[in-house]
């Protein structure tokens, strides 16, 4: 079994103003997975990542990283958030420099990197999100992908071991939204651990290992995408909807349309073989056996 | 929003050492401050209206929109500079008496005004060549270079992206106000306008918390470190700029001589 | 032969002056009046002085940022957040409709909130700024309108609303007074630093000061009026949350 | 046939750095239609809509408001902000005022209405979008939806005939979603004219009467969901997918599970409805009548 590599354990979280985001929250990532976290506005999910890499301080519980807990020295800190990388939802909040390639080397260089190896990594990164183009371009005149993008690149080029997105895809348009996922799954086959918030049940059924819904500052349910997503009630406690792959794919074992055998599609290809597969002949066969 | 700044980044002279329009701005500089006269001024003026425009590549309407902006400024200098009270009789070249005192226009007053405007005319086409050719993010690194201290490297780069941030915020705000007829009347414009600054006010002082915790997510210890991309001088530029500098010079001691 | 020359080609150049000030009155009607003197108007050797007379109020306010900071880590964000807003209230062509559109500063609200030091370096940023991405000011004049409007006004501002607090005044009264008479206090700073330069050819610098004082106070005396009234607001506000 | 509430006639429009932001963009919208805008980001959606209200003024072409050309003076102007009101995308900047009663009560004051009018229409609004007990309660602490809402409300506190909502569902999670469009169907019923600009080509789908794709500032297809939905090339060329309705449906009569002759769904519920009654006996029959 793979090792956890972010642990929380019941980490109670008070705003200053006194309401209580987190409500003795636990969670349990493993290397190399990608998990996504769902949830409504304001069910915690921002405020968990923040104390994933140490921003913020629990009030109660603690956070493991690598089996290790968190004693929020200054050195723990540099070592957790060299390895715990945030891409922040809105890229007007992270990017600080009008200069994109200084905004990429920014993490490396505050590693205490040389600088030569520090831009040598923030190419890579800029190489890997396609912004190479942009680098001589200020921040202010990329539209809103690009600078998601050079906010991702950021990220990338401290090398972290866990990266979290929240909401990665929100307000791109289509295009983007498939290239954003593209890199994730490249990320993730280089072995890096994923977590995503989203409020897209469709994108995080297809594309997770692992699924937390999260309400109230609590976890609510979790398990994989085939299991949470079969849990009508949970959804509707969570304020979300069942993926359309797989509402489709039940009505159609329920009408008979597919086998009861049919295996559960795990993304849109996987249910339109389906279909395509249960053509008329094979249908036909299926029905006079059950006859 | 900005357009000296859109031009700063896309002009012919994108690619050229920064070091390089530093150096021609400067010297440029030195001589109509230093050598001033009315020719010089006017050498200088067309000096700089012909790099920007013809050899940068700005449009030659924006630049001279642009030549007019301190115009305010000018008039009013120039009307204070001209004319003159006085209760001593005069020679003036116009004028006329309220009361006890005389108004008016002497010619030692209006050399000074013509001088004056002409130099600062020529003075600023010196900034605009430094501003439309050259990018921000590469003045701070020349300021770095000029030892200024961290701190105020760091916060120019900071103040420099956060007026775009803040910029289009107060764009959007003003748009939506606007689509909601807040600028309709003077009094509905007033209200609106002390709304759109102070909601700009709390919604910047949240955005720099968010900012500073992303920064500090990247571990951020207090201090930017800079990188930037090479760039080398070249030797030709340089005689190039020399070349026309000791002309000018050359010119403006002989037309107006030291002063 | 120069001498003889010189009324006639003045006149020419005054004819191409006065064509030029048509010309402004007639494309940018909404010219802001910025209070800062602009590129080449101030000889070079008043420019010297001037950067000289900033040079150790900067310093100051370095330290004083540098000990803000080393207590708080945040309030460097904070303040460059003060710089950046200052700069976007100069920039805003705002209200077409009211007629004249004014630039509060924003200093007073900056020395108060910050402390006068503090303002020194950030002012004499956002006149940089203003005079390369908005053609006001210069950088050979940079140092005088640091003086005025990064020295004096928030030094002023922010001595008279300790004054008005030491003598328990209203908070609201305290705020207004330097606001506003910080602004004052600039513009006539402004005033006599063009004076100092350029003396009248009869009367000398107070003539010249006096000229200078009174075209000015037409757009500085309701700027600064305004200036004290939004920042009243934004402290209400601010005490509120 | 219903009139046109607004047409933009070859609207040209240009940035002040000189980008073509509109190339000759022709639209019309009818009076109380529900009218979808698609297009990738940058198309040119948000400086349209801009152009509806007046606060752009186009270099060439016109915009006709009930037939009548607009001429920009300034009683023009405040009669068609009265009548064409814009959401914009995000509320943040959209809320300026220090309590949502007085943010909802901004535009019937603008409007010179009397105090208690004003406020009325602002309370009659707030009842709508569902707010009513924030009304005191300061902008700038609201939730992400909630602020959502409260953008809507201020716009229709204005009563106008047209209402544009740019990207409305963006960042707002499933269950605000259903709200918010069940709020859009409500205005609909009422009346008045809807336009919206989104990315999720699923709810343009279900939702329009008319759909519009932008691509480079121009109409680069128009007609009915049912239409312009079908042709692939069009969608691939403004980066836009199928919806996933359709492409399920197709694949279903490709495949033959459904009859040749089932109608197109509309909406998920109508295609889960199609597979319903599609049932084995049914397909049976078919099939059988078929072979």
């Amino acid at each position: 079994m793979r090792k956890y590599i972010i642990e929380a354990r019941e980490l109670v979280y008070q705003y200053p103003d006194g309401t209580n985001a987190l409500n003795g929250l636990t969670m349990q990532i493993k290397e190399g997975q990608k998990v996504a976290v769902l949830g409504a506005n304001g069910a915690g999910k921002s405020t968990l990542f923040l104390h994933f890499n140490g921003i913020l301080r629990p009030r109660q519980g603690q956070i493991l990283f690598d089996g290790r807990s968190m004693d929020y020295r200054h050195r723990s800190l540099v070592e957790l958030r060299k390895n715990v990388a945030i891409v922040f939802q809105d890229p007007d909040h992270q990017l600080f420099s009008a200069s994109v390639l200084q905004d990429v080397a920014f993490g490396p260089l505050n590693l205490g990197l040389d600088k030569n190896v520090a831009l040598a990594k923030a190419r890579e990164a800029m190489r890997q999100t396609e912004i190479d183009t942009l680098s001589s371009k200020p921040t202010h005149f990329l539209s809103y992908g690009q600078k998601k993008r050079v906010s991702i690149a950021g990220v990338l080029a401290m090398e972290p071991r866990v990266i979290i997105f929240d909401e990665p895809t929100a307000c791109l348009d289509p295009r983007m939204v498939d290239k954003t996922m593209d890199l994730l799954h490249r990320l993730n086959k280089q072995g890096k651990t994923l977590v995503m918030s989203t409020h897209d049940v469709d994108l995080a059924y297809s594309w997770a290992d692992y699924i937390y819904f999260i309400n109230g500052g609590q976890v609510a349910g979790e398990g994989t995408p085939r299991e949470v997503f079969l849990n009508r009630e949970l959804l509707a406690g969570c304020g979300l909807k069942q993926p359309w792959v797989l509402e489709v794919y039940r009505e159609l074992i329920d009408s008979g349309l597919l086998a009861t055998t049919a295996p559960m599609p795990d993304s849109k290809e996987t249910l339109l073989e389906l279909i395509r597969n249960a053509s008329p002949g094979a249908a036909g066969v299926k029905i006079r056996v059950a006859q | 929003m900005l357009l000296i700044d859109h031009f700063a980044y896309n002009n012919r002279f994108t690619q050229v050492h920064p070091g390089e329009k530093a150096l021609f701005f400067v010297l440029t500089m030195s001589v109509c401050l230093f050598l001033p006269s009315l020719s010089t001024s006017l050498a200088v003026t067309l000096l700089m209206a012909g790099v920007v425009v013809l050899l940068a590549g700005i449009p030659w309407k924006f630049y001279g929109k642009l030549l007019l902006v301190p115009g305010s400024f000018l008039i009013i200098g120039l009307v204070a500079v001209a004319v003159s009270v006085t209760r001593e009789p005069c020679q003036f070249l116009w004028g006329t008496y309220l009361g006890d005192y005389a108004v008016g226009i002497t010619k030692a007053g209006l050399d000074t005004a013509v001088n004056l405007f002409f130099r600062s005319l020529g003075a600023v086409s010196c900034l605009y060549f430094l501003s439309l050719t050259t990018p921000m993010t590469e003045m701070v690194g020349l300021l770095r270079k000029l030892r200024v201290p961290a701190l105020v490297v760091e916060l120019i780069t900071l103040i420099y992206r956060l007026i775009f941030i803040l910029l289009e915020m107060a764009g959007q705000i003003y748009t939506a106000q606007s689509s909601r007829l807040g600028y309709r009347s003077m009094r509905t414009g007033f209200t609106a306008l002390s709304q759109l600054i102070l909601s700009m006010f709390i919604k910047s002082y949240r955005q720099s918390q968010n900012m500073y915790d992303s920064l500090v997510a990247r571990c951020y210890d207090g201090q930017l470190h800079f990188i930037e991309d090479k760039r080398n001088w070249s030797l030709c530029h340089v005689l190039v700029i020399v070349a026309v500098e000791a002309v000018l010079a050359a010119w403006a001691l002989y037309a107006g001589g030291i002063m | 032969m120069k001498k003889t020359l010189l009324p006639l080609i003045n006149l020419k150049y005054s004819t191409l002056a006065l064509l030029y000030s048509l010309l402004v009155v007639l494309a940018v009607p909404e010219n802001a009046y910025a209070m800062h003197i602009m590129e080449g108007y101030l000889p070079s050797t008043w420019c010297a002085i001037w950067y000289l007379l900033t040079l150790p109020f900067f310093i100051l306010g370095l330290v004083s940022i540098n000990k803000t900071v080393g207590l708080n880590p945040k309030m460097k964000m904070l303040i460059a957040f003060a710089g950046a807003f200052a700069f976007a209230l100069s920039a805003l062509k705002l209200p077409s409709v009211t007629g004249s559109c004014s630039h509060p500063t924003g200093v007073g609200l900056g020395a108060i909130l910050f402390g006068p030091a503090v303002m020194a370096v950030l002012g004499s940023i956002v006149l940089l700024f203003q005079a390369l991405l908005l053609a006001h000011g210069g950088i050979t004049t940079l140092g005088a309108n640091a003086f005025s409007m990064a020295v004096v006004g928030p030094f002023v501002a922010y001595g008279v609303y300790k004054l008005c607090r030491r003598l328990r005044t209203p908070l609201w009264l305290a705020v207004f007074s330097g606001a506003a008479l910080g602004d004052l206090l600039t513009y006539l700073t402004t005033s006599l630093q063009l004076a100092l330069a350029i003396p009248d050819a009869t009367g000398g610098i107070p003539a010249s000061f006096t000229k200078f004082a009174a075209i000015f106070a037409f757009t500085q005396i309701p700027l600064a009026v305004s200036e004290g009234l939004l920042t009243v607001l934004i402290f209400n506000l601010l005490y509120t949350y």
